[in-house]
């Protein structure tokens, strides 16, 4: 297996956290996995970003070639990224805070002919879950069970490690009701 | 009682507004509101609520850090 | 024991490991998560963090504490390291061991925050005023920063001279896998190695006193002390040297690489290979000791070497040191861009080609 | 007929600025520009940017605008107005710009009592480099470099960088303000412009700084991030003229 | 029987210094070495000699010294005072390295409260590069780079480092001592040796400027330089204690 | 015109000429005669003489000087030159014409204050951060420093690049005979060039607003910007190499040195031809840009190089660069000793011998 | 009228000694004089002229700055 | 022609402006000539020093390798440096404040068979003729009298470039008496 995933959003979405997961949890996997966030003054501006690589092999590189799968959570990372990061898998948008425009479709589509996307209003699901935070893990749920990129009972495992009790119990269900979706 | 002999016209460049809500906060007339909207900037933007109440003190315009407010006398 | 870190943390446990006493810095970005941590961790286990008011002030704190025989670091990217070339001058001079991290950036100027390999020179040649040398790491992946950053200060302490870890913003930000044992990534250097501290500032009981100083101007003082150093460093040259070599039996074209630059050669060398073209890699892990010896031993069967290097071209003179120049070819990407595999594959295509 | 009453004055660009919402620095560098559009110097003058998030403050400013390295604006800015003393020559730089790496840099500027304007904003953190702590930070305070906060034995005290200058015979006007409301932006401003008048005037090195904030350094809210400048840091760095002779 | 009065302390070499005739630097050697013996705590001090004529100060201490790159000793003084904080610290520097190059350094230092000790000599000119003007010369004062007398226009006012170093909550004490007569280097003596028994104490950073003669940078005899000293430069840097809290 | 002057008091007289509007420096030995003459001087010409807190703070006037298109210039000696790195990578980014005067001293550390030529590598292959190059002048006596200096800036100009004045302290103390007319002293620059100057910063009057910067952080821009500046580099060597070649014709052996060892060499080739031996000398006047191509057409005629440094082996790595490895040798004393004549000599007979 | 009831005795390294005259000046006794002749550093240097009016009050040996002098009491 | 001079002396005693007459005037001559000072922190400690080398081809270096003639003007320079500068013709010393030694006598003796030693009481007659700060042009009489290496008339030239009429009258007056001792 060989995944590129770009997962970009604003700084306060956790779309860092969700880049983290992913790469712990395809180390317990014992695949390769590399994590690069962006950083430093690029932070600035309302959009964080981070590449995620998933491997069997020996990663060379930690910067997207050729995405094969992108999470997008919010409008600015929208107009911003997906032009430049078009995924050959699957794009997930989340439609709570993205309204897709015509113009940037047919760009993707014109260069990524088998693109699925995915749309996943997560941040209002993750405020009906009770934390609008949790959006992120409500994405993850759903990534987890479009493309089996991991084993769910890893990530779990991997969150258990991350949260205390109060909290994990919200993410696990941010994460089962991403899932089901 | 007072009387507001002018006329006030609030300008905002509201698709850069970062939602900061510095002018908001400042404003004694109330003019000033937080849309539920996002703009493409990604922030819950301001918006005119008020407008006539606005008496031209230009507070939200000193306040704004991103210099997007201007008001105009009408006369 | 194995362990998913960032780089630049990488770092930081490598050297709590290899015994870290005070580590002083000040702030720049690619490598502001290493003063993060350190700030956080080292009050913990009473040890020395101080985030101080420049890097000219840093690299002096690592000099009074390395006169103490203590384990001093700081770190910076390079602007930051430009500031420091008085002082790393002054440390080669009065022969202090202590480690100081470059995690390049783009430049030259204030350039960007991106990663980049154009502070080479510097860091090879000495960017300071005077003939010295550090002796230049450089780690291609998290697991070498964690152990070079472990064992830097056994190598400094064995030849009493800084230690510089060179990497680059992409390997500092990058999250990876790292196996805290793995003995290949080891220096040679010795745990409990002998290592002469009789020359240590801790304050004059029951011995002479002691003085550290650069000064020398009694006639012939100074030459004197230069080929002291020199000797030195021939030793270190003939001992230190650390390169990995990378499918070169029955290479037709050698790449040559350090770093990151080496990642994205190594994956251009395996599809090459895919392709049926003979490539392989070079990869020096110490910049200073340079590889010479053995590229030129490679030399007598390769024909060709590509240089690979993020800027303009700066190891690949040392390379041309090694081989003839017509063999040598270059590709680089200055200003904090990464070199791809494609790219290499390409430039390796097109030299086979003319 | 529409009157204009409050626009953006002309020595700013016609861009938006990507500082981050609610930062001090977009207002500041407002009051400058208005500053040099009310004296009528945008033609003549030359402004030093920090390395610090106002470095792209040749970006934002329609006047001539050079960078400098970190901490060396002062020095710059003594090039430029020795060999150009007609010239309105000022920089503007941060807390770690100029408290921290650059402190020899401002101690003989002034001390030479330069005839330059500076502005100088603490916002009692590294902005720029995410957050760390800078020489203005209070006691107590976290940030990524003191998270179990400021401690005065490691870290020492927070620098008055104005009262320190005061000290110095070379220094002809000094005073703090702040931007936490329209009042105090409206001191701020008066300050800044009689930095420049004294430039004008000839009468020697003229500093004004001024308390701002940093949302993301400090980790909140841009309302909590201005309402705990008003409320902690002025009564640290209490605001008003300190010196002015 | 003899019995010693006056004997040269252990904490001197026995070779001889090599200072032009008149130098103060050789009265403030010799009386750090009477308060270090008096102490008792050469074998636990460890000093940190300036670039400057006093640079070669290892060669006349009998205890441990360093050096340190040109203005840095604060720097270097803290690195050694961090990882051996029993032990006792100090730097000795001129005013170009402390005053001029080493701003930063001595501030921030004195800023931190480094429990440390700082000597600081002022003769008002660079001895060791041949005289040139030095952050501490007077108004009017000729020099090998004023050759037509400091001009404050130009060349800023003389620094006032011990004033200066007041103003900060890092300092503990600051004092301002001469080597000009018996009584004055008596009175020195007895600042320095606060400034010592502060470290001890773990009082924090405590400074003592000591005014002192180049007679080689000033042009004038031995006599005339102490007497210089004595009279006039007394009067712009007026002795006694300037802050002990 | 025929004077007698101190290496040092060239270097002043020769900027006056050629135009300097201000001097910025921090003393330090052996070139402190150099502000003490601007200090008495430049006020009376109603230009700029400024000493200042630090070589910091001097290399930033210079920086701000330069920004308004006069003519800026500072001096130091090794460890001043070593805290200017940082500054100097901005003014090479920045594009800034000024000058940068080292009068090389014994290194590393605090070293001596006698002439050494230890310095090569920080001057020539960059001593501070990112891929960036000063052109780097090296005159080999009195007579060269004020043509140098006085021509400087025009060069400078032409390229809007730091030009750095390379000499030890030899050559700096020394006084001797010069000729202000002298025609073969000079450099490829004319005093009436068309230089542009719509870039300077001098108040946005009539025109757009400008900006000078080297922070280039969007996608692409820093490394378009390098590669700009590569371009000029290209440039630079390609017209403003400078050598001089004596007794090359029918030379056995050529020496290759540059400066105050030069000299010493050129006596050598002098004495050596009187033995019998047929040596010559090529002498690069300009160290950046290397006259690579020179020397490496004077190969194919000569079989051996010696070269010649006050230092452990710097320039030779360029000319290694330009002549097989095994025909090249080395003779340096490093430390502030001056190579003498004889000891060329002797190197020169032995290497016969061997 | 003082009486003496101490006698002294100073040791001066004279070879050593760079004719500064701070001793010399700083004595109240008169016990100090210049040498004409020159040492092997090539200075004046100090001589004792009046060694029985010495007080040992210690003022030559805090002034010289090249600690060439030593007092001793004699019992 | 080919002559090195080593000059040392006290920092008063004008050795460096000896050195510099001394290059002024060879070059005058149209011969080539170098002037190499001790200068620095070098210089304290009493003595101060310059090389001096005159010749009819271009001087490579400037540093004294084969010493011909040496001026001492004091003791301290008298034992530190003539063992090191051992001239192979001529031997200046200011017997004013020189006292030979036996054991420098005989070292010099075994390097420099022919050396002709010169002694001037350089400051004695200053003093007499007014002004011990010329003792230095006393001791450069005696120099072009007995070594002939420069025209008296020249260095008289360039003298009266150097020095008001007060001064220069004094100096020449000393150069004369050097000259006719
Ligand atoms: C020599 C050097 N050191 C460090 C840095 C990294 N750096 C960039 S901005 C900055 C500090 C910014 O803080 P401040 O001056 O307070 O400005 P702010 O961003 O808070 O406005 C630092 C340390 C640099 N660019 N150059
Ligand atoms: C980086 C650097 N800059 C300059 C110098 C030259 N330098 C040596 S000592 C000195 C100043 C000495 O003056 P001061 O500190 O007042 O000491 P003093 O000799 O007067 O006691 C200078 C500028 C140096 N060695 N290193
Ligand atoms: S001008 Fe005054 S009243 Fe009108 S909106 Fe702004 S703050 Fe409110
Ligand atoms: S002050 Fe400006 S940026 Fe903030 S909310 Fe109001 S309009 Fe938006
Ligand atoms: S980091 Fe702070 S100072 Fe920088 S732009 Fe954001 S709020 Fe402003
Ligand atoms: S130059 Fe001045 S400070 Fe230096 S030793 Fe001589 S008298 Fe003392
Ligand atoms: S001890 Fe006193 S009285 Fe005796 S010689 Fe010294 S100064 Fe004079
Ligand atoms: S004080 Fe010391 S050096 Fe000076 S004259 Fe007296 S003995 Fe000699
Ligand atoms: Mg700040
Ligand atoms: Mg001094």
């Amino acid at each position: 297996m060989y995944e590129e995933i770009f997962i970009a959003g604003s700084g306060g979405q956790g779309v860092l956290s969700l880049g983290k997961i992913l790469t712990f949890s395809a180390i317990q996997e014992n695949k390769f996995a590399t994590y690069y966030p962006s950083y430093g003054a690029e932070i600035r501006g309302g959009t964080a970003n981070c590449m995620v690589k998933i491997s069997n092999n020996f990663i060379y590189s930690p910067i997207i070639e050729n995405p094969t799968v992108a999470i997008i959570m919010n409008m600015p990372s929208y107009l911003k990224f997906v032009k430049k990061f078009i995924p050959q898998k699957f794009l997930f948008l989340n439609t709570s805070l993205i309204e897709e425009q015509e113009e940037i479709k047919k760009f993707i589509n014109q260069y990524a002919k088998n693109l699925e996307v995915i749309k996943v209003a997560a941040t209002e699901i993750a405020n009906k879950i009770g934390n609008t935070l949790v959006s992120n893990i409500v994405m993850l749920g759903a990534l987890i069970h479009r493309t089996k990129i991991i084993d769910i009972y890893i990530i779990k495992k991997v969150l258990s490690n991350m949260f205390n009790k109060k909290n994990l119990t919200l993410n696990l269900k941010a994460l089962d009701v991403g899932y089901e979706i | 009682m007072r009387v507001l002999t002018k006329k006030f016209k609030i300008v905002i460049e509201t698709q850069y507004c970062k939602g900061c809500q510095f002018c908001i906060e400042t404003c004694p007339q109330g003019v000033l509101g937080l849309s539920e909207k996002i703009n493409k900037l990604g922030y819950r933007y301001v918006e005119v609520i008020n407008p006539q109440n606005c008496t031209g003190c230009g507070r939200c315009y000193i306040m704004c850090p991103d210099y997007l407010i201007e008001i105009f006398e009408e006369k | 024991m194995k362990k998913v870190l960032q780089g630049n943390i990488a770092l930081c446990e490598g050297a709590i490991e290899g015994g870290l006493d005070a580590y002083y810095a000040y702030p720049i970005t690619p490598q502001n998560e290493i003063s993060a941590y350190f700030a956080e961790v080292l009050p913990k286990i009473n040890k020395v963090f101080l985030q101080v008011e420049s890097e000219i002030a840093a690299i002096n704190m690592v000099f009074g504490t390395a006169t103490t025989g203590k384990r001093a670091m700081t770190s910076s990217s390079s602007p930051g390291i430009s500031l420091m070339q008085e002082t790393i001058s002054y440390l080669c001079a009065c022969e202090l061991p202590c480690v100081v991290v470059n995690v390049m950036r783009g430049g030259p100027g204030l350039g960007n925050i991106s990663g980049s390999q154009q502070d080479y020179f510097q860091s090879t040649k000495g960017g300071g005023h005077g003939d010295y040398h550090c002796i230049v790491l450089a780690p291609f992946s998290v697991e070498e920063i964690y152990h070079f950053a472990k064992e830097s200060f056994l190598l400094a302490e064995k030849y009493r001279n800084p230690v510089l870890i060179l990497y680059d913003g992409y390997l500092g930000q990058t999250m990876e896998v790292l196996d805290t044992q793995k003995e290949e990534s080891k220096l040679n250097v010795k745990i409990n190695q002998q290592v002469d501290k009789s020359w240590i500032l801790d304050g004059a009981k029951n011995r002479p006193s002691r003085k550290i100083r650069s000064l020398l101007m009694q006639e012939g003082e100074l030459e004197k002390h230069n080929m002291k150093l020199k000797e030195k460093y021939e030793k270190i040259k003939e001992n230190e040297v650390r390169v990995k070599l990378y499918e070169i039996e029955d290479a037709e074209i050698c790449l040559v690489a350090y770093g990151i630059a080496a990642r994205a050669a190594l994956d251009a060398v395996y599809k090459l290979r895919k392709q049926n073209i003979k490539a392989g890699l070079i990869r020096p892990q110490t910049l200073f000791p340079f590889p010479y010896k053995e590229i030129k031993e490679i030399s007598k069967k390769v024909k060709k070497f590509l240089v690979v290097e993020m800027n303009l071209g700066q190891m690949v003179e040392d390379v041309k040191l090694a081989v003839e120049e017509k063999k040598v070819f270059f590709y680089g990407r200055p200003g904090g861009c990464l070199v791809s595999a494609k790219e290499i594959i390409e430039n390796v295509k097109s030299i086979f080609q003319n | 007929m529409q009157l204009t009453k409050f626009i953006k004055p002309k020595s700013l660009k016609k861009n938006h600025h990507n500082f981050c919402p609610g930062c001090g620095h977009g207002i500041i560098h407002r009051v400058v520009a208005e500053i040099i559009d009310e004296l009528n110097i945008r033609e003549k003058t030359i402004a030093v940017a920090p390395v610090g998030c106002a470095v792209f403050a040749y970006d934002y400013w329609d006047f001539d605008v050079t960078e400098a390295p970190h901490g060396r604006p002062p020095a710059v800015a003594t090039g430029i107005k020795r060999v150009l003393p007609d010239r309105i020559v000022f920089t503007y730089q941060g807390d770690g710009d100029l408290a921290a790496i650059g402190t020899a840099e401002i101690i003989h500027a002034a001390n030479r009592s330069e005839n330059i304007t500076v502005i100088f904003v603490n916002n009692t953190v590294y902005g720029m480099t995410s957050g760390q702590m800078a020489p203005t930070t209070l006691v107590g305070q976290k940030t990524l470099t003191t998270p179990y906060g400021r401690e005065v034995f490691r870290d020492g005290y927070p620098l008055k960088v104005s009262e320190l200058l005061a000290v110095l015979d070379g220094t002809k006007f000094i005073a703090r303000g702040s931007v936490t409301d329209p009042k105090n932006i409206t001191i701020t401003k008066s300050y800044i412009k009689k930095a420049f008048i004294n430039q004008i005037e000839n009468k020697g090195f003229s500093f004004v700084e001024v308390l701002s904030m940093c949302p993301t350094g400090l980790h909140l809210e841009p309302l909590e991030a201005k309402n705990w400048v008003e409320k902690e840091l002025t009564k640290f760095f209490p605001l008003g003229v300190i010196k002015d002779v």
